[in-house]
């Protein structure tokens, strides 16, 4: 048996390719199980408001603001990627572009969670 | 032995400390009633000068303390490219990573570099790191009668590849980075910035024989921008950019 | 019991010259390089400032100029046929590694470009000029990257981490006399990776194995430097000539030895003493700062003894850049500003550096001739055996070797090592097969490893290295006195006898650095003892060698090399071989 | 004597076309590309569906079918199914690719995805091209509001 070896201290770049590649995998099946409750639509209305309906429980509000958040962290993330590779002052410039991707990721998650978390827990 | 391990210029000035090295080992003979092949953490505590090296501090154990610690240097001032090691959790050259730099109060850790078959303590096999550097075809390739004088290059031509001629092939670029760790296949950053180095030389006529090398499986598209590349070269070449460009050089098809 | 392996031409060290005698002799016969170090960690890869050749590509200059210089610099004791090879085929060596790739800095028109280095001047030395071809402060690194590179285009057969131990001759080089012959048979190594013993049968074998410069405790040079191929082939019953004259590198980082090249004097650095003063205006009055190393290491060592050192110890001087452009600094002297910054703190941009003169280049070594052949006395070679670059010493560096001349050394003669030895084996009917004296020599070998090994020592490696390198520094430095060198002969002489007690701590087979750094303590101990010898024996001042008893250079008595051998008993005996002059006529040495 | 050295300005060898034919830089283009349009896309599905209007309150049968019935949204989705999905699967591979290491398990692996990537993106067209808003026999509560039409 081979004693544990430290962690890898990378900086912000190796962290958000961590993030990038798990939000891309939680995504990805996301999607799989999304296609497949959509295509109940084609079964019956009732099939359909059935399942959905089962989903709007505050623990699935909470699974789906975290699919939103996995969502807008992958895609700034994605953006800084590409700007990353497209040109020379990002590159320089990547780690302050990780700060530019979580407060873009800030933002958009302080607009979203209240009113999102509102429709989930005020009623209706 | 270094003469660091005594008073450096500013004598007076430095004080010395006591530090303790956590250090991985691995046997590959199986000394001591261990079984060969065991993995072990070991402690060493040493009086070192803040700003003496790690490569100091390992020295004062291999030949005050324990002999049979290994490791591999050889100039001692970050240019032959031996001592490429784990410490405290980053990879770096232990004859250019002064103690004082490090947190003195907590043990620094020193393990070898990930990724290659570790053969003694911090010693790995260097052979698949090589034959990645081999596989990009790092020579000069030129057709035409060889002139008799030098081949002509402006001055502008010659910085295009400035930076990736510094490399020492010491593998902390490649062994940092974390799509080489996963199965080892990836030809690695080094091998990019072996080929970057001929690829933008306006004298060398190969790129496209090494792009065409680099846009396998195992090439430059393997990149994902962790940037622990750049942040370890011990010669600060932007390791990351390199690839960039030879990314965007196969992307567009111009050099 | 060994593993055996069969080559036409081995060649001992992967650094630029036997990686330039490989590319050589790969091409012409079966070559086998085998190296302690992986190539690209050999300490050519540490030289910074360039590599001399008369190309006037900035200013007029010609060969015969760089010739007089080499001449002049080395204090006379260059062979001077030797000397003129080197400086004619400078230009070709430039080129042909250009052509190989080499990535020198360009003048605006494209071509190589030149700068200014100590000793190298216009028409026999009336200013300095532009003679070196460089790649910023990093020329030793292109060079050995250029040509490790090459090797690989070569598909060259390297043993990577296979430490050379011994010569294997078929003959006694010390018994042979006028009419007998001596020839190689192969070389043995031992594989750090598996600790087993290999055996090379060659028709040629080439020794390019570097400095000794660990003999000293400050010094510019690597750890692994430790004169293994002199060690080896002095107790194979050949001789060294010249160890005496050992050259100090004047700008070392003060403490630490790490060279800051004469580059950073070639771009307009200034040395000052603790007034501030610009001292090597006294003492060499055209060229100043430029003037050769030994002089100004002298000069140095001077101003610290007369209380003008700076620092709370009054231990060294400064190197000023201060008024050069921090992006020109940036762009000629980036590694070694680095080095400053990171080792001492020093910002070189704006503070002066702390320096003071650093162990550094072995003028001698194994002597051979023109074509790289080893010699056996001051006339016969050894057969089939071959020495270049650092190790060997065909006498282009006297008694002071100028800067940017090694890195010449390396590749002219490194080439003609590697393509003499190549038609040698192939004017050579089979590879030799052992003598029958060897097996018992190498099971001597592999027994007395094993001795050590298993041994049941008390001394430790480190201590009686940290002693000797220290006796060393402080007797046989700079300024040498009869009474130092008694001093440092009785010391090594001692540290020799307590070395048959030493303890190895680790008993694995593979890696064992232990081991290794044993080995290495045994070549330099026997080394230093040549070095204090000839020193002793050297009863003037010349070059690198500075007796303070003995302060002028006597042509009368001492116009000729030192040729140390190892007799059977142990013992150190000198003998003289005569200068080889063509046409330069000693002068005093004026700058 | 310089006749043979090269001209500085020369051009260097023109491409050579199997370089330009390899699948891992089209890949790599595509993630690039596919996520670009994706943002605009998805960001859109999620405003629509999550933001405006009741937010995940309004989602059943009717709001979605209401959507589905205008060609537009069907090409709309139709287009971020597919993209998602081979953007999705596409980094997926290269994920297998880097953790599977033994070459049966990766194949396995790399097949599975293969499948459900196609499952999923053929029974997602599908459903968006012969979904019909409102089924005869379905409870009219749950419909639409453009079946009343009918
Ligand atoms: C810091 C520094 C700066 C310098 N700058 C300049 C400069 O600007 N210009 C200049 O002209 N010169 C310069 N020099 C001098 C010059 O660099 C060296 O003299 C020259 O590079 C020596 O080359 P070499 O091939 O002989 O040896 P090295 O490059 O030292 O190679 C020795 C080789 O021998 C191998 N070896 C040694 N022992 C064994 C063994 N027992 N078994 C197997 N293999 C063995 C090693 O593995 C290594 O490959 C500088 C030197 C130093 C130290
Ligand atoms: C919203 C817009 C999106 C953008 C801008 C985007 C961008 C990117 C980019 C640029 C990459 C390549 C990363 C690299 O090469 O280093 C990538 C990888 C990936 N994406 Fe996306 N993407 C988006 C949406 C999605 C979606 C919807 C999924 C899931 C279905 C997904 C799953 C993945 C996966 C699994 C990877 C591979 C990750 C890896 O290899 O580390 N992405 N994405
Ligand atoms: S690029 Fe940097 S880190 Fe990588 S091998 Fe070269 S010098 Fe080392
Ligand atoms: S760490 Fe690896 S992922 Fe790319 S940027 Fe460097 S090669
Ligand atoms: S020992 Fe040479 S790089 Fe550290």
């Amino acid at each position: 048996m081979s004693p544990a070896t430290t962690l890898y201290r990378g900086h912000e770049g190796m962290w958000m390719w961590v993030v990038h590649r798990t939000t891309g995998i939680a995504i990805f099946f996301f999607l799989l199980v999304h296609v497949l409750d959509t295509a109940l639509v084609r079964v019956s209305p009732e099939a359909y408001n059935e399942v959905i309906g089962s989903y709007k429980t505050p623990l699935y509000a909470i699974i789906e603001a975290g699919l939103v958040a996995a969502i807008a962290l992958h895609a700034f993330n994605g953006l800084r990627v590409i700007a990353v590779d497209r040109s020379t002052w990002a590159l320089r410039h990547q780690r302050q572009l990780v700060w530019a991707v979580w407060i873009g990721f800030a933002i958009l998650m302080l607009g979203f969670l209240p009113r999102h978390l509102m429709h989930a827990f005020g009623g209706a | 032995m270094t003469a660091t391990a005594e008073a450096p210029a500013k004598a007076g000035a430095v004080p010395s400390m006591t530090v303790t090295l956590k250090i991985l080992r691995f046997d590959p003979d199986g000394l001591d009633g261990r079984e060969p092949g065991s993995e072990y953490w070991e402690e060493f505590t040493v009086e070192a000068h803040a700003t003496d090296r790690v490569l100091d501090a390992l020295h004062k154990i291999k030949w005050d303390i324990d002999g049979t610690l290994a490791f591999r240097r050889s100039c001692a001032h970050g240019v032959c490219g031996s001592d490429a090691m784990r410490i405290n959790a980053r990879n770096r050259l232990a004859c250019k990573t002064l103690l004082k730099d490090l947190n003195p109060a907590r043990p620094i850790t020193v393990e070898p570099i990930k990724g290659l078959p570790v053969e003694k303590d911090l010693i790995v096999d260097m052979e698949p790191f090589f034959a990645s550097y081999r596989e990009i075809m790092p020579f000069l390739m030129t057709s035409g009668p060889t002139p008799e004088r030098e081949r002509l290059q402006s001055p502008e031509d010659r910085a295009k590849f400035d930076d990736t001629t510094k490399c020492i092939l010491c593998a902390a670029c490649t062994t940092s980075c974390p799509v080489f760790w996963t199965d080892g296949q990836y030809f690695g950053p080094q091998a990019i910035v072996g080929a970057h180095r001929f690829i933008f030389d306006s004298r060398d006529e190969g790129e496209w024989d090494r792009l065409e090398i680099l846009n396998d499986k195992a090439g430059v598209w393997k990149c994902r921008t962790a940037f622990n590349c750049t942040e370890a070269c011990p010669r600060g070449i932007e390791v990351t950019k390199a690839i960039s460009e030879v990314k965007r050089a196969l992307t567009t098809g111009t050099v | 019991m060994a593993t055996e392996h069969e080559f036409d031409v081995v060649i001992v060290g992967a650094g630029g010259a036997g990686m330039r005698a490989a590319l050589e002799s790969s091409q012409r016969a079966k070559t086998a390089v085998i190296t302690k170090l992986y190539p690209t960690r050999s300490h050519t890869g540490a030289a910074q400032g360039g590599m001399a050749a008369a190309l006037s590509n900035v200013e007029d200059d010609n060969a015969e100029w760089h010739t007089f210089d080499t001449i002049k610099g080395g204090d006379y004791l260059v062979d001077q046929d030797a000397a003129e090879i080197l400086c004619n085929e400078a230009i070709d060596a430039v080129l042909d590694l250009e052509k190989m790739g080499l990535p020198f800095n360009r003048t605006p028109e494209g071509k190589v470009d030149q700068r200014r280095f100590g000793g190298h001047t216009r028409n026999h030395g009336e200013a300095a000029v532009r003679r070196a071809c460089y790649a910023a402060d990093r020329t030793g690194h292109m060079i050995l990257q250029t040509l490790y590179q090459q090797c690989i285009k070569q598909e060259v057969e390297f043993f990577n981490e296979f430490y050379a131990l011994d010569l294997i001759l078929d003959g006694d080089p010390q018994a042979a006399g006028e009419d007998g012959e001596v020839s190689v048979s192969g070389v043995v190594a031992y594989s750090l990776a598996s600790g087993e013993i290999h055996t090379f049968r060659a028709k040629s074998v080439i020794f390019a194995t570097g400095g000794a410069g660990k003999v000293f405790k400050t010094t510019s040079n690597a750890h692994t430097l430790t004169g293994d191929g002199m060690g080896i082939a002095l107790r194979a019953g050949i001789p060294l000539e010249d160890m005496e004259f050992f050259q100090f590198h004047p700008t070392g980082l003060a403490g630490l030895g790490i060279l800051l090249s004469e580059a950073a004097r070639g771009e307009g650095g200034i040395l000052r003493n603790s007034e501030g003063e610009r001292f090597m205006e006294r003492y060499a009055p055209t060229i100043k700062d430029l003037a050769p190393r030994d002089m100004v290491a002298r000069a140095m060592a001077n101003e610290v003894r007369e209380g003008r050192g700076c620092g709370p110890n009054k231990d060294y001087v400064l190197l000023d850049l201060t008024h050069l452009e921090p992006a020109h600094i940036d762009a000629k002297l980036p590694d070694i500003t680095e080095f400053a910054r990171t080792y001492l703190g020093v910002e070189p941009y704006t503070e002066p550096v702390p320096v003071f003169p650093t162990a550094h280049y072995a003028m001698g070594g194994i002597p051979t001739t023109v074509q790289g052949e080893v010699l056996r006395d001051n006339t016969h070679v050894v057969k089939g055996l071959y020495a270049a670059g650092e190790c060997a010493c065909v006498s282009v560096h006297g008694a002071n070797r100028l800067g940017t001349n090694s890195l010449l050394d390396i590749n002219v003669f490194g080439r003609r090592a590697g393509i003499a030895a190549a038609e040698y084996a192939n004017a050579t009917d089979a590879i030799p097969t052992l003598p029958a004296d060897a097996s018992a020599g190498l099971e001597q070998t592999v027994a007395s490893l094993r001795a050590t090994v298993r041994g049941d020592g008390t001394e430790r490696v480190a201590q009686l290295r940290r002693e000797l390198q220290e006796t060393m520094d402080m007797n046989v430095q700079v300024f040498r006195t009869a009474e130092s060198l008694a001093e440092a002969h009785a010391v090594v002489k001692d540290l020799q006898e307590r070395y048959k007690n030493i303890a190895i701590h680790d008993r694995g087979t593979r890696f064992n650095t232990d081991l290794l750094e044993a080995i290495e303590l045994g070549f330099l101990l026997e080394l230093s003892e040549v070095v204090v010898a000839g020193a002793e024996a050297r009863k003037e001042s010349r070059g690198g060698h500075y007796r303070e008893d003995f302060p002028t250079r006597d042509d009368e008595n001492f116009m000729q090399h030192t040729m140390a051998y190892k007799r059977a008993d142990g013992t150190v005996e000198l003998d003289w071989k005569p200068v080889v002059v063509t046409r330069y006529q000693p002068m005093e040495r004026k700058y | 004597m310089m006749a043979q050295a090269p001209d500085l300005t020369a051009p260097k060898r023109p491409v050579s076309h199997s370089t330009l034919g390899r699948a891992q830089r089209w890949s790599w283009i595509f993630q690039r590309v596919s996520g670009v349009v994706l943002i605009v896309l998805i960001f859109t599905h999620l405003f629509i569906n999550l933001w405006s209007g009741d937010g995940i309150n309004q989602i059943d049968f009717a709001f979605v079918a209401g959507k589905l019935a205008s060609p537009f949204w069907q090409w709309f989705d139709f287009l971020m199914l597919t993209l998602a999905m081979i953007h999705g699967a596409n980094g997926m591979r290269m994920v297998i690719d880097d953790y599977a290491r033994k070459p049966a398990w990766r194949a396995t692996l790399q097949w599975a995805l293969r499948i459900a990537t196609v499952v999923i993106v053929v029974l997602g067209t599908l459903v968006l091209f012969t979904f019909d808003p409102c089924p005869a026999d379905a409870d009219p509560s749950l419909l639409p509001s453009i079946c009343e039409d009918i």
